[in-house]
């Protein structure tokens, strides 16, 4: 099925126009040898074919039923209002593209004026950029912002191995294009704040913590940000935007920028992607932020309305001098976080966070009453928000293999898959979708595996 | 309507509103004493009828490829098709978490296989990694693999990157982010990258050059084979920016001109929806040479004893990752069923068209708005936007455009050509369509001869009339300032 | 925008243009000589994209609830959830046929027996039957089972059905096509059906009677319990319209002040979306004695040798089927979710505050907007829209208030108060809707006094003006006259 | 959940403004002995839960794939183009209702009008009404119309046994309201139009034809409108829209009145509703029609625009003496009709029309040849469309179980349902979504039961 709407009169009508014979008479400027290759590729589908064929493929996958899924480690199943489909499936803003042109694009700049709004609010910072491609990326964008700040004097970015490994992994990535690099306590992720504080120097950008962490416990933050404050540094928080339904922001306990993967807010797990890129920062950092902004102001004729603003920060105005190359971003995606949030509202959010918290306790303290597990080896005492470690009696794998296929299980996340010595250890991950029944089930699976 | 302007969330918010129920809490009561809490987490207070009629109104005033016309150079806002929409929230693929056993997602597997033979296929290279998230990222990725492949060859004094002055914002930017110094190079009076000075350039500072093809002028390269020779000849590498691979798919391979790695725009050529400014998806191809430093994991198709299956895999010497995970799973999902729809010839049939339409309007409307590299063109040209002794400017004749229920088309680029007006049709827009941007275009330069104000007071026909963006960029209003009701 | 009309699909349909592909035939041509052909059916032709804009463009010149207040009295134009959407398209629902083996859709069948069940317990009958596709269906089919008892019975001298004067015109002509004749019973002054008329008419040629309860005025019938008394005293039959079921569901059951059927609309009560006029659905409930005439086929819960199941049953005395199967299925999944979402306290607070909000806006806007009965009412309240002295009318006032954004209530019914304006607000409008309607009320009221123009020539704001409704009661296109291109 | 809005204070001075204490005090009307009935009704569930608990009730449905599936009798599994549903989630279309104030409903009143343009056209008729409940009700409308021409002198509604039982059973029903009565020929569904001309008499008001007829066969319908109109009579024709991309219309055949289900043009089966009443006539019956009719008029500047007309028929105009009591109709069903058909467009619904016919002659031709089956066994000669009858060598009962149990295949209509002697007769529908290897599953899964 091709959407090319011409039909034979129009092609020769337009040739003619045009002045040429054949089609092929406009690609005379395209080297012979190389023209009109056969191209390897499965003949045509028509419409009701390729959804026959995908749903083929997507039964290929295992079908997860996300009551029965205690995997998270940054993706999770959250419950999704209809809303928030709805909101999207909308022509007008799924089809436009960004807001060059601000007079038809009142729709899509107010929504995302308000979704920086209400970033702001929940981080308890001073202004949000529009979007960013997915939470790494936007933890690694922060980290360059650190280094703009520290304006090539500082070259070290003291990073957490508490932090999410694969937001690590892409930190380092977008660092080979600098003359900086991460450093990190204890690599096997035991590390402390106190541990990382002492890195600290005057030739640190930055401290990048994750709160809740990676392992989903708080962090004792009380007087950290004064800590990296005095050092010279900025202090860049990674965090789950459903916990601030609940705990103190960052903004709060003195984050200079905060960073979050925003698909928790109404956005399907989707294999990892197109996700959401949270980020939040100081005003005194407005200039140097990457992406979009936008901007409140008023029309010819006095009235309110919104624009891009700050382009001069931006790729296509200040080229190889920008604040970044990002040039399409995770909009629909902001649009989706915006819905998420309007619809939760102060309300629904705090609920949210709170079944996240005694439905994982619940979970925590009846896997901890088994014989041969243990909760939070590492870290007993530190207080957690929805995900918690469990020491298995044998591997995590051994484990998954069994909850999935006698009980339609997806299990918790693997830590061998970061660190071998960890392969005993399962990161579980509790919301509001897993029903008491759901988690029950779950106990009483891994009981009869230890057994 | 009377009372024009559309509260915003927090306007609309009402202290102790809530638009939703969430299942009671089943399991007993944790301690929360050893956290710290928050009483208000800010945000507004709505009933689900506010917010759905807060978006559907907002809807309304945000104009998409489905509302009309968006002729918008660079951007090949074509037809989204909407099956591509339901495929991609079939629950088996939405619902799908990036870190289960690969025995549990063979299906996203063998998608993402597939798309990456068709990618490579479709662009002539060797591999393809699905992760960046866009075309942006695609370069930073393409760079940051260049710049890999040096380290490895221990030659670590290549650090330029040789860009045509037409070339898009991104690939400076990014040349600056891999670590890179972009040098311009400028372009003939035929449009092309001018070869003399690819010539001086090239010596053994140079990494490679970053070249579009065809370029943001719409014009395929004439002298693209020597280019790449000549890169190649004093040892540098030829990135190619795809992001006009809509006039080159099924056209040429930009892997057989030579070209060492390349981005795709799935969200252009392959027509997932730009979701008013993302996300998309920008997967890099790159030649043989290349291949070990692709960003991963990677699909690959394994058959050992276990039997035949998917795994994922990090290239041997990969520059890591750039996404949390395998990159915008959803895209992928959209690109390959575009792709699979099409097959060779429907994306053959697509580039002919996308050029038929661009020469097309080029033609009618060149005597109209001069077009300064006036040759047969590809997907797209640019003219100049400005009319010459009205003082009505390429700005004005877009926001004209709107009155007519037309999307302008890009302006101020690319930098080469001034009052720029860059316009690409796409394919999918029929005849009457085209005809109908024509007769917009030429009755606005009447208009402009006429009644000048009237063009430049434009728009007069939308929600908003022409925004102050200088109060704007001076008052850095960016957040709410409303304390909702009772805050 | 410029060029302001849409075109249809016929003029915007160019000859040879396709917007589908279909699989390829993947058997053998059969012989077509046997049977008569066309050549051209008459459709239009059109790509996907100007479907899809076509229909995107015509759906902003479009007003529903999601657009913004929509008080359409009797009409219940409360939020349509969401989720209903999602539910009602889940393949398992939405792909099966209905003529499968009933093994096979237990689901359907367990959730249309639960749906049987709710319905009757919210209001107070014996049984219910979903077949009725709306509410006008199910006054029909009510009347057929009434017609059908007294068969049963042997009396066929009960010709006359009373129905008073303020009923919705659905009754009497359903009367009519059920066989019955209509006799109009004058209202009381407090908006009550007249007593003493009911006491007049009942003689043993009625067959029963036909009430709305709370009437079409918004008002509960003070002497219900007299009417019923004395309709079944005479050997008449009860017939509820339960149209405004949504301000009794939890406040009061029809069976038990003494119905004998009624009728629900599950498009108002139970918010299955208006679809721009339908499809709605309108099960009937019975008491007991009429349980046998339902109109069939039922679902029943059976357990025997096989084990338990759901079955569908024809009721011994069925009047036969209204629908080709089971009713409109799709509504009713929508309803018992909407249901199951609510239990007993939500539908009890949905009534309530349906109430509390129509009594709110009596109060406030009957300074400005005489209410002939002003007492309290329950969701609904009927006001007179003429503005004295100014020569403004019901229908002036309604089509200014389009200009502020907000669809107009019903006019000019029910027909008992002249210039009627009825008003019904449902329970999903917060106050600070309520106030903005009232605000634009007040407003209206001010303009039609110091400029009456302004209103009679309303709507100003609308994509069209008043439109000419005798001209196209006189001229009768009813069909597009463009021939297509080429045709 | 309920989505009732009112805050705690909002309620308070809602009620201080009404000048009541409380809100039970609004219902002071209502009889105390039956006043706030306790409801046994299951307690709230939310959004989330209902979802998760309408899955389930789904998932007792045996999940239907088209492609396996050959069960029509009026309802068919056919390609539905994605763009259809894209329409229908439009908000300001969804909910929506008629027409009542024209100049906020262009969007749909322009539709309908289009709608009714395309079904004249598509039938060869000269008016369409807007909509109806479904195919059986439309058809019922019909024969009260033909009734009403008839103005009382005629009863009699000759109505051929081939129209599809249901149809049948709704025009009976509808008939008790009248004084008339159905007359068919043959019950056993043999009946042939000679048969049925001869029933024609000066006291038949109409003949009813199903043409594709129930059995899927064309019928000959040369020269029976006339034969139909000398007796003073209407011919009604119900039909398959499908059929008419590719055969003859019944306009063009003489038909009065056309009318149909339009569930195959863009809506799911949805176990049998809501599907779309299609119904066309001749002007000269226009002012008899049922149902909303959109007209072409001007607006006070000369625009074009449309509103409802002739409402005068209408019940709420009418009332007593209303052609018909609908109100609410099957507007989103017609705008899906709509949509379907100008997507698929003359050639579409043509290509559509030819894969059926060649299809369903393609599983005739390989079912006929298995040993002990019969095709279409009372009129072999017949030409068909879709569907066929199939004389199987046992009960259909057995056979469908047997598909279903071993190969996941709804199998045909069971005949013997409506008619006894039919018992081992199977009404086969092949429509484009049956592949050639799902037809030649069903073939061998049939072949299995034989021996
Ligand atoms: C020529 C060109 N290169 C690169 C890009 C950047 O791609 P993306 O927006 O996907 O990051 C664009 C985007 O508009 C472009 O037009
Ligand atoms: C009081 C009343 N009775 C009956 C009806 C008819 O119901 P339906 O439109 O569902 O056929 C209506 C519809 O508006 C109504 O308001």
């Amino acid at each position: 099925m091709s959407y090319v709407p011409h039909t034979e009169k129009e092609r020769g009508e337009m040739l003619a126009a045009i002045g040429v014979a054949r089609m092929e008479d406009l690609f005379a400027d395209i080297p012979t040898q190389v023209r009109f290759p056969a191209l390897k590729l499965p003949s045509a589908a028509s419409e009701l074919e390729i959804m026959c064929e995908m749903q083929v493929l997507a039964a290929r996958n295992f079908a997860v039923d996300p009551a029965l899924s205690f995997l998270g480690a940054g993706t999770y199943h959250h419950f999704r209002p209809a809303l928030v489909d709805y909101v999207l499936a909308r022509g007008e803003f799924s089809t436009s593209y960004t807001q060059y042109q601000a007079e038809v694009s009142q729709g899509m700049l107010q929504a995302l004026f308000e979704y920086q709004s209400m970033i702001c609010r929940l981080t308890d910072m001073e202004v949000g950029n529009a979007s960013h491609y997915d939470g790494a990326t936007a933890l690694a964008e922060a980290t360059l912002l650190a280094l703009n700040v520290a304006a090539g004097k500082r070259n070290k970015i003291v990073l957490s191995p508490a932090v999410h490994p694969q937001y690590r992994a892409v930190v380092r990535t977008y660092l080979r294009g600098t003359h900086a690099a991460t450093i990190a306590g204890d690599e096997d992720g035991a590390a402390d704040l106190e541990q990382l504080k002492r890195l600290l120097d005057q030739n640190t950008a930055a401290l990048v913590i994750q709160n809740p962490n990676f392992f989903g416990q708080c962090e004792p933050i009380e007087g950290l940000a004064d800590a990296v404050h005095r050092a010279g540094a900025l202090l860049i928080v990674l965090t789950d935007p459903i916990s601030l339904g609940l705990f103190r922001p960052p903004g709060a306990y003195g984050a200079d920028v905060v960073v979050a993967d925003g698909q928790c807010l109404g956005i399907p797990p989707s294999f990892g992607g197109p996700h959401l890129g949270i980020f939040a920062a100081r005003m005194a950092q407005v200039r140097r932020l990457s992406g979009h902004l936008v901007g409140e102001t008023v029309d010819a004729n006095g009235r309110r309305g919104y624009v891009l603003t700050l382009a001069t920060r931006e790729q296509h105005i200040r080229r190889a001098r920008a604040t970044s190359n990002i040039c399409t971003n995770s909009a629909l995606c902001a649009l989706a976080a915006a819905t998420y949030l309007s619809t939760m509202g102060k309300r629904g959010l705090k609920q949210v966070a709170e079944l996240c918290f005694h439905k994982s306790h619940y979970a925590a303290v009846k896997i901890g009453k088994l014989k041969g597990f243990e909760i939070n080896p590492q870290a007993p005492t530190k207080p957690f928000f929805k995900e918690f470690v469990v020491r298995l009696p044998a591997t995590v794998g051994e484990f998954n293999a069994h909850l999935r296929k006698q009980h339609g299980i997806i299990g918790g996340y693997d830590l061998g898959r970061d660190d071998p010595h960890l392969k005993d250890c399962m990161l579980v991950a509790v919301t509001e979708v897993n029903t008491r029944a759901s988690i029950d089930r779950l106990v009483a699976a891994l009981g009869e595996v230890a057994k | 309507m009377i009372g024009h302007k559309i509260p915003t969330v927090y306007e609309r918010s009402v202290f102790g509103r809530c638009g939703v129920a969430l299942p009671a809490r089943d399991v007993p009561e944790a301690s929360l004493s050893a956290v710290e809490l928050r009483t208000d987490c800010g945000l507004p207070e709505l009933s689900q009828l506010d917010v759905a009629r807060h978006y559907l109104l907002l809807s309304q005033r945000n104009f998409g490829v489905d509302s009309g016309f968006y002729p918008l150079g660079s951007c090949t806002m074509k037809f989204n098709p909407k099956i591509n929409e339901q495929i991609a929230r079939l629950p088996g693929f939405a619902e799908s978490h990036p870190l289960q056993d690969p025995e549990t997602v063979q299906g996203n597997l063998a998608l993402m296989f597939e798309l990456q033979q068709w990618l490579a296929e479709i662009g002539g290279f060797a591999s393809v990694s699905l992760q960046p998230a866009a075309g942006a990222q695609g370069e930073f990725t393409g760079l940051l693999m260049m710049r890999a492949y040096y380290r490895e060859c221990g030659d670590l004094k290549r650090t330029r990157i040789l860009i045509p002055d037409s070339a898009h914002g991104t690939n400076p930017a990014s040349t600056t982010m891999a670590g890179f110094t972009a040098v311009e190079l400028p372009s003939d009076a035929r449009g092309n990258v001018d070869l003399e000075a690819v010539r001086v350039a090239c010596d053994d500072t140079v990494a490679g050059i970053m070249i579009t093809n065809p370029n943001t002028l719409g014009l395929f390269e004439e002298h693209i084979g020597e280019v790449v020779r000549l890169v190649h000849a004093c040892g540098g590498l030829v990135y190619g920016d795809g992001a006009n691979m809509n006039a080159l798919a099924g056209i040429a391979r930009p892997g057989d001109l030579g070209f060492d790695v390349m981005h795709y725009n799935l969200h252009k050529t392959f027509s997932t929806p730009h979701g008013g400014g993302g996300p998309g998806s920008g997967p890099v191809g790159v030649s043989a040479r290349l291949k070990e430093f692709l960003p991963g994991p990677v699909v690959e198709y394994m058959r050992d004893t276990d039997g035949a299956r998917y795994v994922l895999a990090m290239p041997a010497k990969s520059i890591g990752q750039v996404s949390t995970f395998y990159g915008n799973f959803g895209m992928l999902v959209r690109a390959y069923a575009y792709i699979r729809q099409h097959g060779a010839d429907g994306l053959r049939e697509n580039s002919e068209h996308a050029v038929l339409n661009a020469n097309y309007l080029r033609v009618k409307l060149r005597d109209t708005f001069a077009v300064p590299f006036d040759r047969t063109n590809m997907h797209e040209f640019v003219c100049r936007g400005a009319i010459d002794g009205t003082g009505v400017r390429a700005l004005d004749v877009s926001k004209r455009l709107l009155d007519y229920g037309i999307h302008p088309p890009t302006n101020y680029f690319p930098l080469i050509v001034s009052e720029a007006l860059m316009i690409e049709p796409t394919e999918t827009e029929a005849k009457p369509t085209l005809d109908a941007f024509i007769e917009a275009m030429q009755a606005i330069a009447k208009e402009a001869a006429n009644d000048p104000a009237l063009v430049k007071g434009a728009p007069h026909e939308t929600p908003v009339k022409r925004l102050d963006e200088v109060k704007a960029a001076r008052e850095l209003i960016l957040c709410d300032r409303v304390k909702a009701a009772n805050d």
